[in-house]
């Protein structure tokens, strides 16, 4: 019925989950069928807070899963961890299925339990940030926000009174807004390392908006979809060439940019000022540990090296916490983001590993979260 | 009372069965060295964790030294291999943060090979005394 | 809790009291360091209870003074800044013992070979560093915790895999030490490749006529348990107690039946154009004893051709034939295993320049060796297999899949020799013949070898030095070798009746499960690694299993025979003892701060740790305490003894301190 | 497997930062990240990471007895009933709603809520608006000049954020105090009479200063006088998740300083101690574990067990903050709400008001109360210059002063990696200390070897982060030996 390789069009059969979903329901509806059909026994869904902000919880509810739909655009949260240790399946974009991968490689996540739905994805945004942006920039009432797109470039608000507002996004991150800094050279933006790759890109002619494009990624995915398929939730069709090369031109596009932006964002500091600028970072760091908390990738407990020899007692010049974590994540950072985004000083912990991690990731030809089979090259034996 | 000229303080870390014997036959041919270095023994260049080389910077290292057997003479089979890959992203690592390289030296010495341990070190020496103290170095610190 | 266990809790709540003994060697630490200067500043430390100078710390004068201080002090720490751990770690680790301190309660600070004698002249300097050096010390010293390295009792029986010549060593000499030995043989008799040898290098002696006798010695040796027809299949545990499974295969009749008398093989009908013994020349029976001098002397049933016709039950007085038998297991407790398990010669068939397989007359040194075997299946007569018509002019190829980067880069030692051996028998048995030996190099060390090689050169061989670069064959089966001499510069066309590749050694396959069973690690060449090339050489990095002849990589008899009783030597001390001591130094987890990510696992190369129950299970018995899995683990929970993060962390803090000492 | 999510507020300090509290059906509890919330945009300090190991479920008891909360309720009660001389203390530890039906109980028992605030009693009524109303936080990033009396990164760590933001925009950032802060511009270790001189304050600047319930009085009206004679906007960090709540949901009532009460227990004015939600245990320096022995009753309403809940008669034991229906008013006047929906503390002090001749209320009507509170704007010094002492800084000769710098982790006594005095270099060489050893400090209160680390300090200064043994106030006079 369904192969790995297969490239489809797919949508929810039930018309309110088809409509209330975006692109078609089709991730909600696989989602609930999994849990339905008892191929997982919970479904990691975002529970919505506000139009900016969803929070993801874990439930066995089918009618959950059915009620939880919405963009993913300002919701700016990595959801690996939520799946350690359960069976569970799960919407993700390329960076929580980046983390779900590297989870699996620390032993964290069982992947025959958990089922990764892949969502395309052109960069998440920071909720209060939009707010601000949407006063600043669209001169819209956050408050008055119905619904989201990114469309040629454009982000695009919908408004209660039915208008509509798009902006490029290139001019709201020259003005400061927009996405997150790690989303902008991410790319990463077909989860091609999930079990089925979906989203709008590709979707066209009169099933544009109302239909996702999914990308059969391995035999859990042929499961997923065969499964939602015989539960009656979803109706495929295979996708047109057109389609797939429209898919592919989009996805072009987004990593063109993300490697221009890569240049703009991590710029070259001199070898002499280097020190001094990672001293300056870090310098307001105040210890609360947030970022090895939220980080998707480590699997380290609370107590860890990068811990238990830090103490505030000591006048280093660096934080022994930061230098361990930099070298214990370089050749596993992913770039998700999260660390910046929790950080209380608004230290740009991402971009600082980044620096980091994305040399040392290229040299060794490696990129985490892509295949559960890869050792993290600090784990290698002998030197390759 | 002349002032002391600045000398550079330097960790080294030598494996028990090569390096470790390397600087005791340094002692043994009287190769003379500058006192700059204090040597930290552990039983494989293997053991040697970035955690280790990082905490000695902080505490005022000028520079650090990874020492441990020649590629295939580990005793421990292939720590030393181990300490190669690990080595690899610590100098990327300190590279990138912008400490001179001439501040980590990864260096395989054996048992017998004495003048070479004393030649190292007093190379080491001379280079990081042109660099001066390590722009990581605490205050106050000696 | 027993009595050591409350005295390791004791001090590990006592507050340090250390005891700093400061050497001054006569005057080579003296000479450079003013010791009396570092004792005092040691002497202002925390946790120092005294600090003092000794002439010689070392001597008995200097011991007793640490011993009374033990006593006297109540001191809970020792630390000796003198020279170099090296030498003289383990006699004051066995001075603190002898006062009741654990001995890794000690420490050592080398202030010689790494301070007076390397700043002869810079006293301050050598002073200073000195105190320095010593503060690290007393700040370890502090963190020091005592440890115990555990006693296993051994099980004093040994298992040899391999009953070659090397085997049969080990197995003798172990069991001559009154051990009880199995010794493990996948083929149907012990004896191994020397068995199938004609003549021996470089006296020339029947082969089986000097390992006949040992064959038999090995068989009559009560402490020896021959399980022939049989492989090794798990090995579990670690030195002392390595639990063994061995299968025995089926050879349909019963061992203790069987006489080896040959009425059966006399009836049965069936004919097969392969004998194993005599490397595929010749034909043996479908129940057949494997040659006449095997041990033991018993036949088996080759199943695979069998027709079941029964004339073999009917033909044996003892009616030890049983066509239903199956597979049967052993599971032997065994202290050491011994791993001789051999070699397989190259198979040259990849090499197409030689036309080996697609000239009948090019055959390998093995073949050549049962050709001219008395016993062999044409009685000793040398025969070309094509026209079964002696030779008139006969040519060895050296270095076939040896010495060659296309193949095995290694030198597989013997065959040099070999083919001088068979050259010479050749000359012997059939003056006239032309023999050529085509080499790139002759290798001839070791007593008489070189002799040899001369009275070869003597006996009218022709020796060419080049590698045939093309072979052909002609109309008549002759073999036509093209090569160059390269100490002439001519190109021959060497017209030949025979050409004998001699061929070099290969781990077989069978090896290759052994040491995967076994977890032994593997060389670059895919023989077996010994512990140390040089100190270790038939000592493996796994503690109880020893490795020796062709196991370990291609050597020639008298090295495999040496080598057995080496490894019978290197084994029996364990059996002797009847305990092994374990390293105190080892890995140990903290399981509250293990997420068990199992990054570990794969950087130990001893096989020592293995996750079991979402839980990391160290194997003290097989960790060496090298430490190089700590490093690899993320979040520390994974410490190495004696070498603890906080320990090796206090003396890199106090390399450092705040002003002037 | 079940969870629940509340989003509730962090009660570390009065910024009011957001976070959600996740609990699973086993009762484990963990901290996950609103990054919605205006105030901290889902950031945590520290201490806000540390919360799961803060919250602790409180269990009701009657003379040290485990009982049900009724039967405790039912206790209280009876002991209250007519009962003279007490004292009731809210330090705005919980919810708005809370405190004022505490206030109601305090009503039917015909005294006040104290909110342990001493230094609103010392000031000019026209003063307290200022005191106890922030300002937007968002205000702190437009200031030109900041001058800044708190340490940022151990008090109110989320500040640290909008001053490196002001700092972008071009602030520039002056601290006065003791420690030297790496963000500010310069460090200035001035007294009070030099704050006006020295620091060059005007109508674009913003002084942020805190006041809490061990705030030198004088020292706060010299701020005050600074921000009326140069111009500058000034705001008060407060330490407790409804700081701000409870101070404008109590004015013009009780303000008695923790002090004071502890004094009125001492001298045996105050016979009766109610508490919710403040523990004097916690909240004082030292030794006031043998001042509350001497209180007839001590009746403990609390969220969570500490010290006084050991010591206490009668414990109302009420559910978590996290879990609480009520809202919160940060420092900045914002109305936060939790969303939970328990009301079990409100409920319980209904009955009490109820038994003390009072009568009901409940969750929703008090919300609305609150509500009414709120004050929206705020509106700048409207007072008069104020006399004010001098004050004396200077240890005496061969003595210093250890400082508490009071954070989450000291209010509530957690335990952090924090056990350390900061002295400075010259302290360490003239007094000989050792690189990585310990400082010996002997005051009234005994003598305690404690790690240091270098910081630059003032000469004879030395500060802590954590309720030492030895402190007997805010500032302790100690002598110091090397070991």
């Amino acid at each position: 019925m369904v192969a790995v390789g297969d490239m489809l069009v797919g949508y929810a059969t039930d018309g309110g989950v088809r409509k209330r979903g975006a692109s078609g329901g089709l991730v909600t509806a696989v989602l609930a069928a999994a849990l339905e059909k008892g191929l997982v026994e919970n479904v990691v869904v975002m529970k919505h807070i506000n139009e900016f902000e969803a929070v993801p919880i874990i439930t066995d509810d089918v009618e959950v899963v059915l009620a939880s739909t919405g963009s993913l655009h300002s919701v700016p949260v990595n959801l690996a961890k939520y799946a350690v240790g359960r069976k569970v399946a799960m919407p993700a974009k390329p960076c929580d299925a980046q983390a779900v991968i590297e989870q699996a490689k620390r032993g964290m996540i069982d992947l025959d339990n958990t089922y990764v739905v892949g969502l395309n994805c052109g960069g998440s945004m920071h909720p209060v940030t939009t707010k601000k942006m949407l006063v600043e920039m669209y001169d819209i009432d956050p408050e008055d926000v119905i619904g989201e797109e990114i469309e040629k470039g454009k982000l695009i608000f919908k408004t209660k009174d039915g208008n509509e507002k798009g902006i490029a996004i290139d001019e709201l991150e020259e003005a400061g807004f927009g996405r997150r800094d790690s989303c902008r050279y991410c790319t990463i933006k077909i989860p091609v390392n999930a079990d089925l790759a979906c989203g709008n890109w590709g979707v066209i002619g009169d099933l544009a908006g109302s239909a996702t494009f999914c990308q059969v990624m391995n035999d859990k995915g042929v499961r997923l979809l065969e499964n939602a398929i015989e539960a009656g939730r979803i109706e495929v069709q295979p996708a047109s060439e057109k389609a797939i090369a429209i898919r592919e031109k989009v996805n072009t596009a987004m990593v063109n940019l993300g490697n221009t932006l890569e240049g703009k964002i991590l710029t070259e500091i001199p070898d002499e000022a280097r020190i001094q600028y990672y001293l300056d970072q870090m310098a307001n760091c105040i210890d609360c540990g947030a970022c090895k908390e939220v980080c998707p990738v480590c699997a380290c407990g609370e107590d860890s090296k990068c811990t238990m020899f830090h103490s505030l007692v000591d006048d280093y010049s660096m934080s022994m916490y930061h230098l361990v974590r930099l070298l214990h994540l370089s050749d596993s950072c992913i770039a998700c983001g999260q660390c910046s985004d929790v950080c209380p000083s608004d230290i740009p912990i991402t971009i600082l590993q980044s620096r980091f991690a994305i040399p040392a990731q290229r040299k060794r030809e490696y990129t985490p979260g892509m295949n559960v089979d890869e050792t993290p090259p600090f784990f290698e034996v002998i030197l390759k | 009372m002349v002032e002391k000229e600045w000398e550079p303080k330097i960790v080294a870390f030598c494996c028990n069965w090569c390096s470790y014997g390397g600087a005791d036959t340094a002692g043994m041919g009287r190769f003379q060295q500058p006192a700059s270095t204090r040597v930290i023994r552990v039983m494989c260049s293997g053991r040697i964790d970035p955690l280790h080389v990082f905490n000695a910077f902080l505490e005022g290292a000028d520079a650090v030294l990874v020492t441990g057997c020649h590629i295939g003479d580990c005793h421990y089979v292939n720590g030393n291999e181990k300490t190669e890959v690990r080595y690899k992203f610590l100098e990327d690592m300190l590279q990138q943060l912008g400490l001179e390289p001439e501040r980590l030296h990864l260096n395989w010495i054996s048992a017998s090979e004495g003048e070479r341990f004393a030649h190292f070190i007093r190379d080491v020496t001379a280079k990081v005394k042109e660099l001066g103290p390590s722009p990581l170095k605490p205050a106050g610190v000696s | 809790m027993t009595e050591q266990e409350t005295n390791t809790e004791n001090t590990q709540k006592e507050e340090p009291r250390i005891g700093v003994f400061i050497c001054e060697c006569g005057v080579n630490i003296a000479g450079a360091v003013d010791c009396n200067a570092v004792a005092d500043y040691i002497g202002t430390l925390p946790n120092v209870t005294t600090a003092v100078v000794n002439k010689y710390t070392c001597s008995d004068a200097g011991q007793e003074e640490i011993k009374h201080a033990i006593k006297d002090l109540n001191l809970n720490r020792v630390l000796v800044a003198s020279c170099t751990p090296k030498t003289h770690e383990p006699i004051f680790r066995a001075c603190v013992e002898e006062a009741g301190l654990n001995q890794y309660l000690f420490e050592f600070v080398n202030i010689r070979e790494h301070c007076s004698w390397i700043h002869m002249w810079e006293k301050e300097d050598a002073t200073h560093k000195a105190k320095e050096l010593v503060r690290m010390g007393v700040a370890r010293a502090a963190l020091l915790e005592p440890l115990q390295s555990n006693e296993v009792p051994v099980t004093n029986k040994a298992l040899v895999i391999g009953a070659g010549v090397t085997g049969m060593q080990a197995a003798l000499d172990i069991g001559d030490m009154g051990f009880q030995v199995y010794l493990v043989e996948q083929g149907p008799s012990i004896g191994g490749k020397m068995a199938q040898l004609d003549k021996t290098f470089p006296t020339n002696d029947c082969s089986i006529c000097i390992l006949g006798p040992k064959m038999v010695e090995v068989a009559r040796n009560k402490n020896i348990e021959i399980m022939s027809y049989s492989e090794v299949t798990e090995v579990d545990g670690y030195v002392g107690n390595f639990k063994v499974k061995v299968k025995h295969k089926p050879r349909y009749l019963n061992i203790e039946d069987c006489s080896g008398c040959g009425l059966c093989t006399e009836k049965c009908p069936i004919e097969v154009p392969y004998t194993e013994f005599n490397e595929g020349i010749g034909t043996r029976k479908a129940i057949y004893v494997p040659f006449p001098q095997a041990v033991p002397l018993r036949a088996l049933v080759d199943k695979s051709v069998c027709i079941d016709c029964g004339a073999c039950i009917k033909a044996c007085e003892r009616g030890a034939i049983d066509m239903e038998q199956q597979e049967t297991f052993s599971e032997l407790d065994v202290g050491v295993i011994v791993v001789a398990a051999g070699y397989d010669v190259y198979n040259p068939e990849p090499k197409h320049e030689y036309g080996f397989g697609l000239y009948d007359n090019v055959i390998t040194t093995m073949e050549f060796e049962r050709l001219i075997n008395a016993s062999g299946p044409t009685m000793g007569k040398v025969v070309r297999p094509s026209d079964v018509q002696p030779p008139k002019r006969i040519g060895f190829v050296q270095c076939v899949g040896s010495r060659d980067k296309n193949s095995n880069i290694y030198c597989s030692s013997f065959c040099c020799m070999a083919s001088l051996k068979n050259a010479q028998l050749i000359k012997e048995k059939y003056p006239d013949t032309e023999v050529y030996i085509m080499y790139m190099d002759m290798r001839t060390p070791f007593r008489m070898y070189e002799e040899f090689y001369n009275r070869a050169r003597d006996s009218g061989i022709k020796f060419i030095r080049g590698k045939p670069a093309e072979v052909t064959e002609t109309q008549d089966k002759n073999i036509i070798a093209r090569v160059e001499d390269t100490l002439t510069g001519e190109i021959v066309n060497l017209e030949l009746d025979m050409m004998v590749l001699s061929v070099g050694a290969v781990a077989p396959e069978s090896t290759e499960t052994v040491r995967q069973i076994l977890k032994v690690s593997k060389a670059a060449d895919g023989f077996m690694m010994e512990a140390h090339p040089k100190l270790k050489p038939v000592d493996t990095t796994l503690d109880g299993i020893f490795i020796g002849g062709m196991t370990q990589g291609p050597k020639d008899i008298p090295y495999s025979i040496s080598q057995g009783s080496a490894c019978a030597a290197r084994a029996t001390r364990f059996l002797a003892q009847g305990k092994a001591m374990t390293e105190g130094i080892t890995a140990v987890v903290d399981d509250d701060i293990c997420v068990t990510c199992g990054v570990c696992v794969p950087m130990c190369p001893f096989q020592a740790l293995s996750m079991e129950d979402e839980k990391l299970k160290i194997i003290s018995a097989l960790c060496k305490g090298c430490g190089t899995c700590m490093a690899a683990c993320p979040t520390g929970a994974l410490q190495q003894s004696h070498f603890k993060n906080e320990q090796l962390l206090a003396q890199v803090k106090n390399v450092f301190a705040y002003g002037e000492v | 497997m079940k969870e629940m999510i509340y989003q509730t507020v962090c009660p570390g300090c009065n910024m009011g930062c957001g976070l959600y509290i996740r609990e699973n059906d086993e009762g484990t509890v963990a901290i996950d990240f609103m990054k919605s919330s205006p105030a901290n945009l889902g950031k945590l300090c520290r201490f806000g990471m540390q919360l799961p190991h803060h919250y602790s479920k409180a269990t009701s008891m009657v003379d040290g007895v485990e009982s049900s909360i009724d039967d405790a309720i039912q206790a209280a009660s009876t002991k209250l009933k007519g009962a003279k001389d007490v004292a009731m203390l809210s330090v705005g530890a919980t919810t708005s709603e809370e405190h004022l039906a505490f206030t109601k109980v305090a009503d039917a028992l015909g005294t006040v809520v104290n909110t342990g605030m001493g230094t609103y009693a010392e000031l000019p009524p026209e003063c307290h608006a200022t005191v106890g109303h922030g300002i937007p936080l968002e205000d702190v990033e437009q200031a030109s000049k900041i001058a800044l009396f708190i340490d940022p990164y151990t008090q109110y760590p989320l500040i640290v954020r909008r001053l490196l933001a002001a700092k972008r925009s071009g602030a520039s950032i002056i601290a006065v105090g003791p420690k030297e802060i790496k963000l500010a511009d310069e460090t200035k270790h001035i007294g009070p009479d030099q704050y006006e001189s020295e620091l060059g304050l005007d109508s674009e600047s913003l002084i942020i200063a805190d006041v809490h319930p061990h705030s030198d009085p004088e020292h706060v009206k010299h701020l005050l006088n600074l921000a009326l004679m140069t111009g500058a906007r000034i705001m008060f960090m407060k330490p407790f998740v409804d700081s701000t709540g409870v101070h404008l949901l109590s004015r013009g009532t009780g303000q008695k300083g923790l002090q004071e009460i502890m004094d009125g227990i001492n001298e045996g004015s105050i016979k009766t101690l109610v508490t919710l939600d403040s523990d004097p245990i916690e909240l004082m320096p030292n030794g006031v574990e043998d001042i509350l022995k001497k209180l007839d009753n001590l009746v403990v309403i609390s969220s969570r067990n500490s010290p006084v809940t050991r010591l206490a008669q009668i414990v109302i034991g009420t559910e978590p903050l996290y879990a609480k229906a009520g809202s919160f008013m940060n420092v900045e006047g914002q109305m936060l709400k939790n969303s939970g929906s328990s009301s079990i503390g409100i409920d319980a002090l209904s009955t009490l008001a109820q038994n003390l001749g009072g009568k009901a209320f409940d969750c929703q009507g008090l919300h609305t109360q609150v509500l009414e509170n709120v004050v929206k704007e705020y509106t700048g010094p409207k007072y008069k210059k104020l006399s004010c002492e001098m004050m004396e800084t200077a240890p005496e000769e061969g003595k210093g002063n250890l400082i508490n710098v009071y954070n989450p982790f000291m209010w509530f006594d957690q335990p952090d990696d924090n056990d350390f005095v900061m002295v400075n270099m010259n302290t360490v060489k003239s007094l000989g200390l050792r690189k990585g050893g310990m400082i010996a400090l002997t005051s009234n209160g005994g003598t305690l070897k404690i790690r240091y680390a270098v910081a630059e300090v003032p000469d004879g200064l030395m500060l802590t982060n954590k309720k030492l043994p030895i402190t007997t106030g805010t500032c302790t006079v100690v002598t110091a030996e090397g070991c």
